[in-house]
């Protein structure tokens, strides 16, 4: 393998402008619309070019879009991983072109990635079930977690066991249901959850709900017999239904991951990669092979109380879609 | 002079020995399965995949197939659901609407396949994606949400329990007018037909079921709204597919196009009928599927055409066309429903859950066909 | 040589001494709720050709599936033994290992391969398990030259052949196969005369060979002309075997029906009525091959109209260009009572009064996974219906009129057709459209496969439908029906109108004649 | 009098047409989609649903089906990277155990299909799921990464320029010895052949055709081994297709079930092969796709029986059996891989991808139907 592309399309061909591939997991989830959007404005603003791909979930496909991304000959790499281990694959073939990968959200595992740019997945699980057991500290809880096959799921149920595990041990907290969701399918949440509330006769005092979208389902079933509103139940995303679920007071929490400042971060510091000049960095994270120099941003608990100075003041949502008008 | 009537239905008897066998099974291994709760939250989970298996029974019954539908379920969905919470609609024109846009598309994918000749895999196929990029790029990815309270009623709702009964009622007295009628006409035309005796207790019998189902259920919230929905559309289509014209074509069609053909069936106008109801209760499905979520997704109904095909396949269904049973698919979507279900309410590993499923369904399938054979 | 067993010996016609090649004992074979076979023996000398009768649904072709282990070994009671070896068929393969071919009444012919992959299905050419396609075609271009298909090409489609060929691809499939008893069932059904010879000089020639065969037929004279020994069932059990030599058409008739048919035709004589369908110069082209070539004629009310022809000569295609199943280009025209008519879809021809009785009954006749009930009412739901609303006591009403005219033979009409004896199919695609009550009936070989007895019974059914003004075109390759039938007879061939005749002119000589392509004055 | 097998390969040179139609119009708005390095990459994203297709459409030409093969991509993958990460197997090793596991799948999935009779929906549906489930079970949804160098290279790794020419030449004097002993065979038996001159015309054609293949494809890295593994299975299974006993019979099973028992065809043993051949491919396709992705994961290969089933259907397989090519199954691969490849590259909105992909599909097997009924 040599190390110029062969077709010589590279950096001096692009006539000094920055191209950016950006390679997403999928864009069929709101805040990765969001995320591709504030990417592309602050890069655009940077002087760079982005060119967007989404694998829909399918890690094959996203390696082919990596390669995609590679022949069109981009500068570098930000790379939304479906899978952690998969991705590293990618990380090669861009450095065997010259081209250096950022790891954008999600940690790239097994592989000299250049950067990582992310909340930690694992910190929003611990926030969930600390805001859920600081509401309910004792009482029998369901676990109604992401989708199997998805690498986040797993740790934000590792978070979510790191917190509860001292309850567990001490007697106070029951795990009395614990199931994945298929597909993070709502209709899907919200059967299993209404199998939860059958088989224990509703005596359900919380639930721990991986995403908004699976809060959405749990908070129906939960609607069905009355109970909305006096289980807490946890989320993620602060997506607009959710938000709108917090105000009328069916949900207790979502975690806001500030994507603006998280796409603004990134799409900065990879102009910088790109142009080979350093980037500030605030911590180191193993991935199995390297210490990745990271850029850690802390995601927001966002809960009645704080709606205004969060997710509205940042303008992530507008007041009057969230209030209707 | 034996009935074929009854040799049709050894399917469905079968199957519902495998039902029975099944609940039986979560009885013991979980108290909470039987009771009158938990079968009605059953009822409302399997609603979804038997509407969509409703249609897709005449669809195959004609040697063709629908992918689209769960990308359908998610479109309409979404489509109401925009036009309820962005624009303010009211529950009634939304809900027209929706099955107007269902129909529609119906129409289109129909007359891809019947009048330009695409083999239906490949336009559902086609429909299938299209469907999903169109649902994501309005809504742009956003779960649209909450419905309004009517809205919401479609797929959450309960009959008031006297209601319940009384459409129970209204029910007992179609079915003893049809009854006495059929007798009547078979005397008529000098056919053996059942003792008038025997006529009334077996109406009798049917009508002892009706109001102990009612009772029962209205023990928990009442009759389900989604269900009576199925309950209501299966009675029409199998109304359809029986009795009228229309369905007799429908079956000839899957049975021997050529001969449909030369019998003066007008097969590509069957066809596109075909999709067009199929489409609309794929609406009507996405509608009650965004009512019980209370929101509509990107990702909503993606895979469900799996479940409604196997649904049909499980009830006997033939993917070679011309045999298959509106009764027999829901009682196949009824048997994934409880697997699913019951596992869940025992909080089974997901993992293991998929690998019951599946060795339950190949089983059941088998014993369905093993004990036919053995009858016939 | 086979070693001559005296105990199994016995004097044939000449006076020889022939062995028995085969012999079935006391065959019995239920169906759920029947009894197809009762009892039945039947012994076949070596190099005999042995005619089995019977009624539609005597049993015939269900003793041949027993023979061939169609129906294996332990689902039916007695034995088969082979030149004194008892047998126990478990699979078709296990019967042709044992020497038995069959050609099935039912075409068994895959209609997207070539001829030459047909002719060997499971008898494939090949050197371990790899096909010799060269000696494929080489072999096949050999057996459709003996059936008298030396002009096919082995790599044709079978889906591009008309019937009749494809039944002699069936024959040539089956004397591919070097057997030593051969069973045909019903083989000259679906061919005209002419082939039907080919294949009686064939049977002749394997009968010099020692090839013993079991020869199904309702033609009569075929069985008299070439059988050495006749066998007859009716309602599963043997009626009586003889030597075909101390016996008379009549006799077998007698045999097979119960009673004696004192004529074969019972033609009627209606006075002449007006018009009702009239051809003029039409031709009919499929994409660019010319099928029918400036045909002219008519049909009055009243009258049945036959048309004879060799295989291919177009009748068929005539038959479904009338009945708008064709839309290929055409030029003359079609009147219809007087008005020009291009149907455009066989709905529109039937509502217009035609109804077409296809040649094909499987493939193009009947929905064979359907009840009895359901394939009569098919044409005709239309009027059995208020509101799309089906009328099921009429439906059953209706229907089961016909199936008493025809004496269709059945347990129940909710059985499905495919279980009905061929005959008995037959008359199910008859009765659907005699239901639809037409003003036009086109017969596209109306009789093929049904008995003598209920040939009878169909010709006074078409007499009856003349006497209500109904005209009857009536395709058929067999001369003794289309002469005893017909009031008039036009004769093709290549799509062309070769000759007409009034039936008191026609005779066998004259209508052969102008259907191989010699003018007639 | 005009050779079926002009006929029969219509299809695919429509379907050919339609690719060079789709490839024009990518490489007027996208100049990096014909490049070589473009090319090869798109290769290699064809290869996996190439092969799952090669053994769908002789599946699908029994008339049956299988949904389980996404699933078997799975869990074939899994265990493969399990002996060889977990348990430090070697390669070759690893490869055999998991090719052996392959064919097993496939016999007892086949053996409930062709002698238990259960449809091969129901069957491949449950097969689908327990794989799945297993697979989970199994890895504990963990990844499995990384594989060694040797097993990378079954995903990864290029031929060597040489030795792809090699290969070429290998080729060519192949097909020259079957050309000649073709023309013998046809002159021994007395049928018309091409002249001697034109049968070396055009073997000189597809010589030069390979090596300019190979050559432009050097320029790059090599010809992709999964490219080259997709070549050598294509072949194989073409030639058991066309001439050998077992494909003549698979085909006739389809086309007329009937019509090939009563041949003597042992039906139920065939289509039990046909299944182990299409699992053991399954298998083989799971490894290129671990080896490719260097990993193993619990979602490998989901949908991908869809994709394998669009592409024999694309490639003119009819779903109701005894018809389809493997070349043309390969084609309908590269079809859905070429607009896949040429959508990313041109960095459409993946919403906008779905819509076109889904649209494209149609019109493509659209045009080959129409482009048929005119020339037939
Ligand atoms: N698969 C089946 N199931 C039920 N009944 C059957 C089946 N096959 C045949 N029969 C019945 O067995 C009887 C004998 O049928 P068979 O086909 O042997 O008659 P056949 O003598 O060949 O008549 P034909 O001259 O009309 O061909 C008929 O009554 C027929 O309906
Ligand atoms: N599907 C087809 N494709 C091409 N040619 C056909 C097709 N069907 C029939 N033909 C040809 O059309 C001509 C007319 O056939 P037709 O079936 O009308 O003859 P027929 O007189 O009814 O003879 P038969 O006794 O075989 O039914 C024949 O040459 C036949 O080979
Ligand atoms: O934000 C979540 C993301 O981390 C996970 O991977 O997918 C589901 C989302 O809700
Ligand atoms: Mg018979
Ligand atoms: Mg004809």
């Amino acid at each position: 393998p040599t190390t110029t592309s062969p077709t010589g399309t590279n950096k001096k061909t692009n006539g000094g402008k920055i191209v950016i591939g950006f390679s997403l997991d999928t864009l069929e989830e709101e805040r990765w619309q969001k995320d591709r959007d504030l990417f592309v404005a602050k890069a655009n603003e940077l002087g760079a070019e982005v060119k967007v791909q989404s694998a829909n979930s399918d890690d094959a496909k996203q390696i082919a879009q990596a390669e995609n991304l590679i022949s069109q000959g981009v500068d570098i790499l930000v790379v939304v991983p479906h899978n952690s281990e998969v991705s590293a694959a990618i990380v090669e073939k861009a450095h065997a072109e010259g081209i250096k990968v950022v790891s954008y959200d999600r940690l790239i595992k097994q592989a000299d990635v250049d950067l990582y740019v992310s909340f930690d997945n694992e910190r929003v699980g611990e926030m969930q079930a600390k805001a859920i057991t600081e509401r309910q500290p004792k009482g029998n809880y369901a676990l109604i977690e992401g989708a199997d096959s998805d690498n986040n799921a797993h740790l934000l149920k590792k978070g979510h066991m790191k917190v509860l595990k001292p309850y567990i041990d001490r007697g106070d907290i029951q795990i009395v249901y614990d199931q994945w969701t298929k597909e993070w399918d709502p209709a899907n949440a919200l059967a299993n959850m209404e199998n939860a509330l059958t088989a224990n006769q509703n005596k359900i005092d919380a639930v721990i709900a991986a995403n908004d979208g699976t809060a959405g389902g749990v908070i129906q079933a939960l609607t069905a017999q009355k109970l909305a509103g006096k289980v807490p139940v946890s989320g993620q995303d602060a997506e607009l239904a959710a938000i709108k679920r917090i105000v009328a007071g069916t949900q207790a929490m979502t975690i806001y991951k500030p994507i603006s400042t998280l796409a603004s971060t990134a799409a900065e510091a990879t102009v910088n990669l790109a142009k080979d000049e350093s980037v500030q960095t605030n911590k180191t994270v193993f991935n199995g092979k390297i210490d990745t120099p990271a850029i850690l941003l802390d995601p927001v608990i966002v809960t009645k109380e704080n709606i205004d100075a969060t997710v509205i003041t940042d303008g992530f949502h507008r007041r009057e879609d969230i209030y209707n008008q | 002079m034996i009935s074929n009537r009854f040799k049709l239905d050894l399917r469905a008897y079968s199957m519902i020995t495998a039902i029975i066998v099944i609940w039986t099974l979560f009885a013991i291994l979980d108290p909470n399965f039987l009771t009158i709760r938990n079968l009605s939250n059953l009822l409302v989970q399997m609603s979804v995949t038997s509407i969509l298996a409703i249609g897709m029974v005449l669809i195959i019954v004609t040697g063709n197939i629908d992918l689209s539908v769960g990308s359908l379920v998610g479109l309409t969905g979404g489509i109401a659901a925009i036009l309820q919470v962005w624009y303010g609609w009211h529950t009634i024109p939304v809900i027209l609407l929706t099955l107007l846009i269902g129909a529609m598309i119906g129409f289109i994918q129909g007359w891809w396949i019947a009048y330009r000749a695409v083999p239906a895999f490949i336009v559902t196929l086609g429909g299938m994606l299209i469907f999903r990029g169109v649902l994501t790029g309005i809504t742009k990815s956003q779960t649209i949400a909450p419905l309004d309270e009517s809205f919401k009623l479609i797929g959450q709702g309960y009959l008031i329990p006297i209601f319940g009964y009384f459409i129970a009622a209204l029910a007992s007295i179609l079915i003893l007018l049809i009854m006495i009628k059929r007798r009547k006409n078979r005397i008529r035309y000098a056919f053996t037909s059942t003792s008038q005796s025997m006529t009334y207790l077996i109406w009798f019998l049917i009508c002892i079921s009706i109001f102990a189902f009612v009772f029962f259920i209205n023990q928990y919230q009442g009759v389900p709204i989604p269900f009576m929905a199925v309950i209501f559309l299966a009675c029409i289509f199998t109304f359809i597919a029986k009795k009228t014209v229309f369905g007799r074509q429908v079956y000839a069609i899957g049975g021997n196009p050529e001969a449909a053909f030369l019998s003066g069936i007008p097969i590509k106008k069957r066809i596109l009928t075909v999709f067009i109801l199929g489409n609309t209760l794929a609406a009507i499905a996405g509608l009650i599927l965004t009512a019980r979520v209370n929101a509509a997704t990107v990702s909503a109904g993606t895979m469900y055409e799996l479940d409604a095909i196997a649904a049909c396949v499980i009830g006997g269904t033939s993917l070679m066309g011309g045999v298959g049973t509106i009764t027999g698919a829901i009682i196949g979507a009824l048997v994934m429903a409880s697997l699913d279900n019951g596992m869940s309410l025992m909080n089974i590993d997901s993992f293991w859950q998929l690998i019951v499923k599946g060795s339950i369904l190949i089983l059941a399938v088998w014993f369905d066909i093993y004990s036919q054979r053995k009858t016939a | 040589m086979v070693s001559i067993d005296v105990k199994t010996s016995i004097t044939s016609r000449g006076g020889l001494l022939l062995t028995i090649a085969l012999q079935m004992k006391q065959i019995t074979k239920k169906f759920a709720g029947v009894t197809a076979l009762d009892h039945v023996s039947l012994s076949v000398k070596e190099g005999e050709i042995h005619a089995l009768c019977g009624e539609n649904g005597a049993g015939k072709s269900t003793l041949m599936k027993v023979l061939s282990g169609l129906y294996p070994f332990g689902t039916y009671e007695g034995d088969i033994y082979i030149r004194e070896n008892k047998q126990c068929f478990r699979s078709i393969k296990d019967a042709e290992h044992a020497g038995i071919a069959i050609i099935y009444q039912e075409l068994a012919l895959v209609k997207q391969m070539t001829l030459a992959e047909n002719l060997f299905i499971g008898n494939e050419r090949a050197k371990s398990g790899i096909i010799d396609t060269t000696q494929s075609y080489h072999d096949a271009q050999k057996w459709l030259s003996t059936v008298g298909l030396g002009k096919l090409h082995p790599e044709q489609t079978v889906e591009d052949l008309g019937i009749g060929e494809q039944q002699l691809v069936e024959i040539a499939k089956a004397l591919a196969k070097d057997a030593s008893i051969l069973i045909l069932d019903e083989p000259t059904a679906a061919l005209t005369e002419k082939e039907s010879r080919i294949l009686l000089n064939i049977l002749g020639q394997l009968k010099k060979r020692g090839v013993s065969s079991i020869y199904i037929s309702h033609k009569l004279s075929e069985v008299t002309s070439i059988a050495d020994t006749v066998t007859v069932l009716r309602d599963g059990k043997t009626v009586t075997t003889c030597p075909i030599a101390h016996t008379t058409e009549p006799e077998i008739i007698h045999h097979m029906v119960g009673r004696e048919l004192d004529q074969r035709f019972p033609k009627i004589k209606i006075p002449a009525q007006d018009v009702v369908l009239k051809i003029r110069h039409l031709s009919v082209w499929r994409q660019k091959k010319q099928l029918l070539h400036d045909l002219s004629f008519q049909v009055h009310r009243g009258e049945i109209l036959g048309i004879a022809g060799l295989m291919g000569s177009g009748r068929s295609e005539l038959a479904l260009h009338l009945f708008g199943a064709h839309n290929g280009k055409q030029t003359g025209q079609v009147l219809f009572n007087g008005q020009v008519v291009q149907f455009k879809h066989p709905a529109e021809a039937i509502r217009a009064g035609l109804a077409l009785v296809t040649e094909d009954r499987k493939k193009t006749g009947l929905i064979l996974n359907q009840s009895i009930l359901k394939n009569l009412s098919l044409a005709h739901l239309a009027h059995l219906a208020k509101w799309q609303w089906i009328d099921e006591n009429r439906e059953i009403q209706e229907s089961y009129s016909f199936i008493e005219k025809l004496k269709i033979k059945s347990r129940t009409f909710e059985d499905p057709v495919a279980t009905l004896s061929g005959g008995n199919q037959q008359k199910v695609v008859l009765g659907k459209w005699m239901m639809t009550q037409p003003q036009v009936l086109i017969l596209d070989e109306p009789t093929r496969g049904v008995d003598v007895g209920a040939k009878y019974e169909l010709y006074q059914q078409m007499n009856q439908l003349v006497k209500e003004g109904i005209a009857i075109i009536m395709i058929s390759s067999e001369l003794p029906e289309i002469i005893g039938m017909s009031d008039r007879i036009m004769v093709m061939a290549e799509g062309r109108k070769m000759a007409e005749f009034e039936t008191d002119e026609a005779t066998p000589e004259r209508i052969m004649q102008a259907a191989t392509g010699g003018k007639v004055s």
